[in-house]
Order: C-alpha cells, then structure tokens, then sequence
C-alpha cells in the first residue's frame, strides 16, 4: 500500500521545491524576526539546485537511497546557511539508510531516523531547542508509531506532527542557531527551520497522495 | 529597499565584478565567489583562508593581500559560502604548508569551513580551523550557540596573516590567531537596522529614541532595547561589557572602531575619542587603533567597539607590512 | 536625530578630539579647529591649506599628513571656517614657500579664504587660491553660483600635496591643483538624505522608490527626483553626464566612487563595477580609482562618480607616496 | 527725534540676537529646504559672538561707527557660512561710514546703504537674486525715503519693507547662494538670508522703539 520509489522521492523533491518558493517570503519574515533574513532565499536557492540534482539523478535511474544522497549533496553546496550542511547531512545520511528500488513505511521511517541522527549530531540540537529538530523528530516519531501500512497515509501523520511541531517552537527560548543570540526576546517568535521542515514533511504527504491517488 | 543594486540576486557577482576591476592584483573566481592574491601563495608559506556571508565588506575580500589573507570566500549575503567553495580556496593557497581556515562563529559557517576541512584532509591538504568568537553580548552559556564572531576578525586575520608572511608554520599560524582571538573581546550597538536584499525591508524598526543594544553583524536585534544617549555614556556602557569579559593583563591593547554601514566617519571619530578618554581612565593603554569602517552589517547605522590585549608580538606582527585593498601600511 | 553624538554643539570639537587621540602623528588645535602635521612643514616646501565645513569626512582632516595636506579647517557642520582660523592654519604650515589654499567652491568657503589670505598677504604670507568646481550637476550660467568642489577635492588635494612634497614652487603645486580639478568632474545621487545635527532631521524626504539626481554634499535636494533604477542603468546615466563636460584627451581617467556616507561598500563596488564596464565601452581606460568613503554628505545615502583626466604627470603625482589618516601608499 | 547712539545700537544687536535664537528654528527649516540646514545654528552661534562683542564694544566706550565695525568683525570671526562674512561685512562697512557719537535718519540710512553696497560687491548678488539683498535693499530704500525725521518711524517702515521684500524672495528662482544649486526646484520657497535680515531689522525698530518711548 504506497512505497517510496525514486519517480515518488523526485516529486517529493519537486513538491517540495515547490512550497519553498511559494513560502519564500513567509520563510524570510520568520527569519528576519529572530535571525538574519535569509533562510527563505537560502532555501529557494538550495532546492531550485537540489531539484535539479534530482531530475539528473532520477533520469540516471538511481535508486531512492542514491537519489536522497545526490540531493542533499545539492543542498549542501548550494544554500550556504546553517540550513544547508543541516538538511544535506540529513538526506544524505537517509539515503545510504535506504536500501533497495523502493521502501515502505518502515524502511522509510527508519531511514529518516537515520537522517535525524546525523542532523542532530552535526548541529548538537535536541527536541526543545528551537530548530527544526522540533519539526523533524515527531514527524519521524509519527512515521514510526503510525499503525498503518499506508504509506502516505502515514506521511499525512508525518506531515501533521511536523507541523504541531513547528508550532510548538514558539513559545520555546532558541539554544542553538542565531535565534539563541536572542535570549529571551526569542519566546513568541516560530522558528524558520521547523517551518521549512514542515513544508518538506507536507511535500512527502503530497507526493505519496497524488502519486498513489 | 534603496540600493545600489541590480538585483538581489546578483548582488554578491556584481560587487566581485566591481572588486575585481577595481584590484588587478586581486584574483576573482567568480564561479566560486573565491577571491585570491594574482601574486599566489609563496612554496612553504602557511595559506590563509578566511570567509562568510557577504554584506561584511571589507571584511573578508577587503582584507586579502600580502601580510593578511590569501584567499576570502563570500557566501550570499549573511549565508556562509558552501563547504565546496571553501574547498576551492583551499587548495588555490595550499602551497605545501598547510592552510589556516579563518571561521567566525556561527553555525553555518562552522558546518561549512569544517566539511571543507575534511574533504581538503582526504586530499591531502593539513588545515586548521580558528575560531574567532569575541563578541561578548552573546553569554557563553547551555542557552546559546556560543559568543559570535565579529570585529575581532579584522585583528585575528591581520595578525595570522603577519606570521603567515614571516614563515610561521601551520601550528604557529593557527596558534597565533587563536590566542589573538583570546584576547579580543567586542560589543556593538546599531541606530537603525539593515536590509538584506532578499528580505527587501530593515531587520527591524526602532523608534526614534531607541537603539539595539549587543547586536550581531547579521541584522539581527540585540540583546535588548535601551533608550538612545549621548556617546559618551554609551560608549561607558559598551567599555563595561568588553572589559568585563577581556582577559586581564597589563598589556595595552588594539582598539578598533568599527562603523556597521552606515555610520559616518565623523560619528566614529566622536565614539573613538570617548573610547580613548574612557579607557585613559581606566588604566588601559590603547598601542593601535582603527577607526572607520572595518566589519559592517550591510546598511546598519552603528558602531561596534573591538578590544584586543596585545603583547609585544602581537603587537610587532600589527605592525608588519600590509598591502590590501582596506589596510594598508609598513 | 539618531546618531553617536552628545550634542550637536560639539559634534565637531568632540569628532577632533577623537582624531587627535587615533592620530599622534596630527596635531589638533582645538580652539581654531585646525588639523596640522605634528611633523610640521619643511623649511622651504609650500604650505597646503583645505578646509571647509564639516560633514564631508575623511575629508579634509584626513588627508593631512604626508603627500597631501599640511593643514585642514574644520568649520561646523556644513558651515565654512571662519577667516580668523584659515589664517591660523595658514601661517602654521607657511614655510617660506607661500601657502596654497585649495577652497571648494561655495560662497561662504569663497569669501572666508578670500578673506584669511588678505588678512594672510597682510602678514607677508603669499597666498594661492585653488578653487574646486567638479560637479556637473550645476550648470555653470547666470543662474548659479557656479558649479560646486566636490568629489574631485580629493583628487586636487593628492596631486597638490604630491607637487608640493616633490619640491614644486607656489606657482607650480597651485599650477598643478588648477590642473587636477580643471581635468575633473562629478555627479552625484541620494538615495536618502542625511541629517544636520543641528537641524535634526534629514534635509529631505523621499518615496520609497525615488531618488534625488545631482545632489551636492550639503544635504541640498538634486537637480530633480527620479524613479530608484538598477545601479548598472543609474551609473550610464551619472557617466553621461559627467562625460558630457569631462575635457576630451587621449589620457585615461582616475576614476573615484566615493559613498557619502551611509551608503555600504558591498554597493560601491557594484556601482564601481558597473563604471569600469561603461567607461570600457566607451573607451575611455581607467588608469587608477578609489572605491569608498573619500568625499561624504553626513549620513547621506548615495554616491558621487569622478574622473578626471589624468596625464602621465598627473598620474605620477597620484602614485607619489601618501600617508594620511585616509589616503596611504607608496 | 530719535538718533542711533551706542546704546540703542547694544539694544539693536540684543535684540537681533533674541529674534535669532527664537526664530533659529524657523530659519534651520527655510534653509533646510532650499539650502544646507545651517542658517539657523550659524546666526544663533554668530548673534550670541556678537551680542558679547557688542557688549563690550559698548562698555569701552565706542562711538555707534566703531561699535558697529566691531560687531561686524564678530560675525565674521563666528558664523562660518556665506552669511557670516556677507553680514558681518555689512555691518563693518555700515560702521565706518557712520561718524560721531549718534546717527539721525539720514546719516543711519547712509551708513546701511554703504553696508549694503559692500555686500552687493561681495556676494555679487542684485536685488532678485533670491538672497538677503532682497530684504536688505528695500529696508535702506524705506529709511532713506522716510518722510519722516523720527528715527524709530522710519525704523518701522525699513522693518516693514524688509518684511516685504524677504516676503517677495518665495516666488523667485535663486541665482547666488546654495539654493542656485537648485534651479527651478528653489522657486516657492522663502529665502533664509532674507527671513533673517527681517529679523534684523526688525530688531532696530523694536530697539529704537523701547529705547525711545
Ligand atoms: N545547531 C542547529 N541544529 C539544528 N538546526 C539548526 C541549528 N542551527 C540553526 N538551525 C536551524 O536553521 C535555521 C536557520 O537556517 P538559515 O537561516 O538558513 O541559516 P543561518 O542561521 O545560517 O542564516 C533555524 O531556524 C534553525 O531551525
Ligand atoms: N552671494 C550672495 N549674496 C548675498 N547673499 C547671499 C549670497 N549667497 C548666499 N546668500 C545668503 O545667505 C543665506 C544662507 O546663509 P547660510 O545658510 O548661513 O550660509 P551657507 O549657504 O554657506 O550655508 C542665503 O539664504 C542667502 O540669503
Ligand atoms: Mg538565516
Ligand atoms: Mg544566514
Ligand atoms: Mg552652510
Ligand atoms: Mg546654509
């Protein structure tokens, strides 16, 4: 019931190419507010360069695990902010973490575990600090524990916790990123990274409903 | 948004192009936003690499020239250069003596200069990572991603690129410009905020009475919002905060007095004369100072204050020859 | 107002002292505003005198030193000095050689160094005016005070300051600053106006998406408002104009991008850029150029644009050795 | 009826300096407008020189002439602007062409007229020009053509006609000054120079007024 293949994983990468421009601006004000501005351009860049990674790599007929490893590559050496080398290290550690032509719920979950890990080891953020952490782990959590075999019925879950997660940063005081330099004038303020992160779960729903509909 | 500018797109190329025209004896990869000495790296001299988001200007590109930088790396405005651009610049001054890379702190650019470094060590290229973090509105504390780097770059490159030029090796370089780092302590306040091109409008507003105070070099508001005072009393206030973090020693120090963008000279030049009064007072001995515009955040109007502790060496290497397009002397 | 003062009052005396105090090879009398060499000025070289109001700096207090000016007069913001301190400048750097005054053409700058070198002639100091007039967006007819000293003073006061240092007589530096600025032109835009301390608010305002065409550095409106374009569209426009009036040789051009005061480095050498592209195309070479804050309006945003023409004389003179607080080479 | 001794003049220039300082504003905002933004500050920092000079021109004992050349010297030692040196010329050139120890009409409107026209060949400007000749000119115009042998009425008038002419200058399209540099765009705007020389004058009625009450 619903497996992620590579011409699935590429209209994830589209689709969520696709939100990222469509919420450029809204990314831009989130991080103008606690930041420095620029995560709404860093990200229309990286993606606009990672979907052309991914085109290539599809049309290459990589598998999905090769396919997530170019992309991320993509985003690492084209977005330049903390947020790049972030979601790169993530998709490329998913990537080698997943195996075979196509995955299902749990190899997915799983592979994306392996994604959070990395991302959490590199940027040394955890639940709670204010980053996309906040959106990343229950939208893998909610992968995890979804009780069906559905796949894109269980990315719609994703997709909502991420967002609940993202949500949930506001009232939270940043530890890591710029946002941190704050302190407490931090509280009040969503955090732009758990917002991309939830744009990017929402593509995934997306892309599983749409090619599995 | 007012800007000399085409477009913010093009923002980053078309002020390397201008750099470029303007200094032939710099070198401009414009496909990898990579700027280096046309004189290149002398065999068996220690390369220095340095870079960030733009909007900084000079710094880093202003600051590449014999007895400073070998190479600068601009990154989009406020967004680190990506880890295969340092990567480029790396191995352009690699010339058999291992590279010093040259990080301000902050998240972005750590993650960036250190995938660099591992993919310039898989190729055989020895690099050391110096963290320039001076700027002591950020508490070094579990709440925070630790000090920022800002005005103290200006110090950590020059006196790194001295040793650099004199024959110091990789450690020695590296050694250097960490323990200039470790002296250096900085804090700024900004007037009215900057705009990043892409953002199109300030960072933030301010009523006319207030300014920010402990801000970063990224647009970002301070740590809190005080009330706008004369110069004098702010600069009092600002000495209170870099003091209070500066390592003690009976050292005189460098002073620089940076303007963010969009402070006039005039302006500096009153901050700086309380500067010298205050710390006159104080018992502290300013040996060099700069005054103008040295670290900026694009078109803030501010003014951040840069204290370094100089010993003899430091000092000398300060002193030591200099030939780039912002400081120039000996 | 938001600016790092104390009081408009003593924005200037305050912005002095602060010089004085970065600046120990300078000397600063405080009581007539006047800005020497502490080295003083050798027996027998011709003394060279600027000044005028404040608000333009580095100019002029910070091109005294070596190669350039022996003396600068700061008036108040915008406001000339007063005879009585042009003559004390005056007869400190005369040295027996006769003083050259290099005055940028205003009314009050006029009639205040007409007078000091009256009252200086009375002393039996020989005087030589140089007049500056560079700037093109003022026709010169019936219907004006006649074109105003701009952008090009700092390249008058470089080639003068070179003249004189190189052993040149009264006639001869004067010939040579007469030379410099007959040979250069300037124009400029805002982009948003700077404030008088005095005044406390900006000179004027402006939508958005306009800007003021050929303004001066007084904070005065332009010659018109027209619609904020792409900096590379703005600078064709700023080159026509000034190469409409730019006297015709086969010499190639200094060419000096100057900020005037609020505007970020990263957009003057985007505008830089873009001259160096525009001249190429219209052939005219570019021999040297200056990209930064040389001649300023306060915290006005914008830019001036100036060439000038520049025989192999003028360009050896230009490359002569300069040590001043703003200009340093050779 | 009425003659310039030196103390109605120490009364003219305190006077010229209150109505400075209480109109610096208004002054800073015409010049503002079609100038550099100084007049203002330059005349508050000129008149209060020149109000001390004034006074002690006065307490050595100085005949009005003297008294009039030394104020004029004060200005221009203190104002810095074009009007610092076109005034204080002015007034020093007024001050040699007044002899003895009091002035009637006649002898102050020749004495103005001679400051006047040391102005005219120092600035180079004509009645039209749009400066404070404009004021100036008319004021002398109005003294001497007083029919009348009281100073403080004929003081009135030349304040009057100053008024008038400084009124005049908003039409007009600058020729000489900063606001030149404006062509067209200085057309609708008062003149500063003017405002203030109605000021000026108007300070001498008022002096000769109270003094003579
Ligand atoms: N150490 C970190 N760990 C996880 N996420 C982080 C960390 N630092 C920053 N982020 C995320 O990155 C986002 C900012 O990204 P971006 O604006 O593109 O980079 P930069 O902060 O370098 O300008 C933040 O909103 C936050 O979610
Ligand atoms: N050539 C001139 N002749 C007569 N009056 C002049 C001349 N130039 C300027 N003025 C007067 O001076 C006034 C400006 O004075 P001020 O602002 O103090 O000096 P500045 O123009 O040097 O800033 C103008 O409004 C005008 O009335
Ligand atoms: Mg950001
Ligand atoms: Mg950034
Ligand atoms: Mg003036
Ligand atoms: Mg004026």
């Amino acid at each position: 019931m619903g497996r992620l293949d590579t011409t699935t994983a590429l209209s994830w990468i589209r689709a969520a190419a696709d939100a990222i421009t469509a919420h450029e601006a809204e990314l831009t004000e989130l991080d103008t507010a606690i930041g420095d501005g620029d995560h709404g351009a860093n990200l229309r860049r990286g993606f606009s360069t990672a979907a052309l990674a991914a085109e290539r790599s599809a049309a290459a007929g990589q598998e999905p695990g090769a396919f997530l490893v170019d992309v991320g590559g993509a985003l690492i050496s084209s977005v330049g902010g903390a947020s790049g080398p972030l979601y790169g290290t993530a998709l490329r550690a998913a990537g080698k973490a997943l195996p075979g032509p196509d995955a299902d719920t749990a190899a997915l979950a799983a592979a994306l575990q392996a994604g959070l890990d990395a991302l959490c080891r590199l940027g040394g953020a955890a639940v709670g600090d204010k980053t996309m952490v906040d959106a990343f782990a229950p939208a893998v959590t909610a992968l995890q524990s979804a009780a069906t075999d559905d796949l894109s019925q269980a990315a719609l879950l994703a997709a909502d916790a991420a967002e609940a997660g993202m949500r949930a940063t506001t009232p939270l005081r940043a530890r890591k990123g710029r946002a941190s330099y704050l302190g407490e004038r931090s509280i009040g303020h969503q955090d732009p990274g758990a917002t991309s992160t939830a744009l990017i779960f929402r593509a995934l729903a997306d892309a599983l409903t749409s090619d599995h509909a | 948004m007012k800007k000399l500018l085409n477009d913010p797109e093009s923002a980053v190329a078309d002020a390397l192009a201008g750099l470029a025209a303007s200094r032939p004896e710099l070198m401009v990869d414009q496909e990898h936003r990579v700027v280096t000495r046309r004189a290149g790296v002398r065999p068996g001299k220690v390369g220095l690499v340095s870079g960030g988001g733009s909007g900084h200007e000079p710094l880093h590109s202003g600051y590449v020239g014999l007895g400073m930088l070998d190479a600068a790396c601009a990154g989009e405005v406020f967004s680190a250069p990506t880890p295969d651009r340092i990567l480029v610049a790396t191995r352009a001054v690699s010339a058999g003596a291992g590279v010093v890379h040259i990080v301000k702190n902050y998240t972005g650019d750590n993650l960036s200069f250190d995938m660099a470094a591992e993919l310039a060590r898989e190729e055989g290229i020895e690099v050391e990572k110096v963290l320039v973090d001076d700027d002591v509105a950020v508490e070094e504390s579990t709440w925070s991603a630790g000090r920022r780097g800002t005005g103290a770059t200006v110090v950590v490159e020059k006196v790194a690129g001295a040793r650099a030029e004199a024959g110091g090796d990789l450690k020695a370089v590296a050694d250097t410009a960490r323990r200039a780092d470790a002296m250096s302590r900085s804090f700024a306040v900004a007037l009215r905020a900057g705009t990043v091109p892409a953002a199109g409008r300030p960072g933030f507003d301010l009523p006319e009475d207030e300014i920010e105070i402990g801000v970063g070099i990224h647009g970002e508001p301070g740590r809190r919002r005080g009330p706008l005072r004369p110069a004098r009393a702010l600069v009092a206030d600002m000495l209170d905060a870099v003091l209070a973090d500066l390592p003690e020693t009976s050292d005189p120090v460098v002073a620089v007095v940076s303007g963010l963008g969009a402070t006039p000279l005039l302006e500096l030049y009153v901050v700086y004369g309380h500067v010298a009064e205050e710390l006159a007072r104080r018992g502290v001995a300013i040996a060099r100072n700069l005054v103008g515009n040295y670290v900026t955040s694009l078109d803030m109007a501010g003014v951040s204050i840069t204290l370094c502790r100089a010993d003899a060496e430091l000092l000398r290497l300060w002193d030591a020859p200099v030939d780039t397009p912002a400081l120039r002397w000996g």
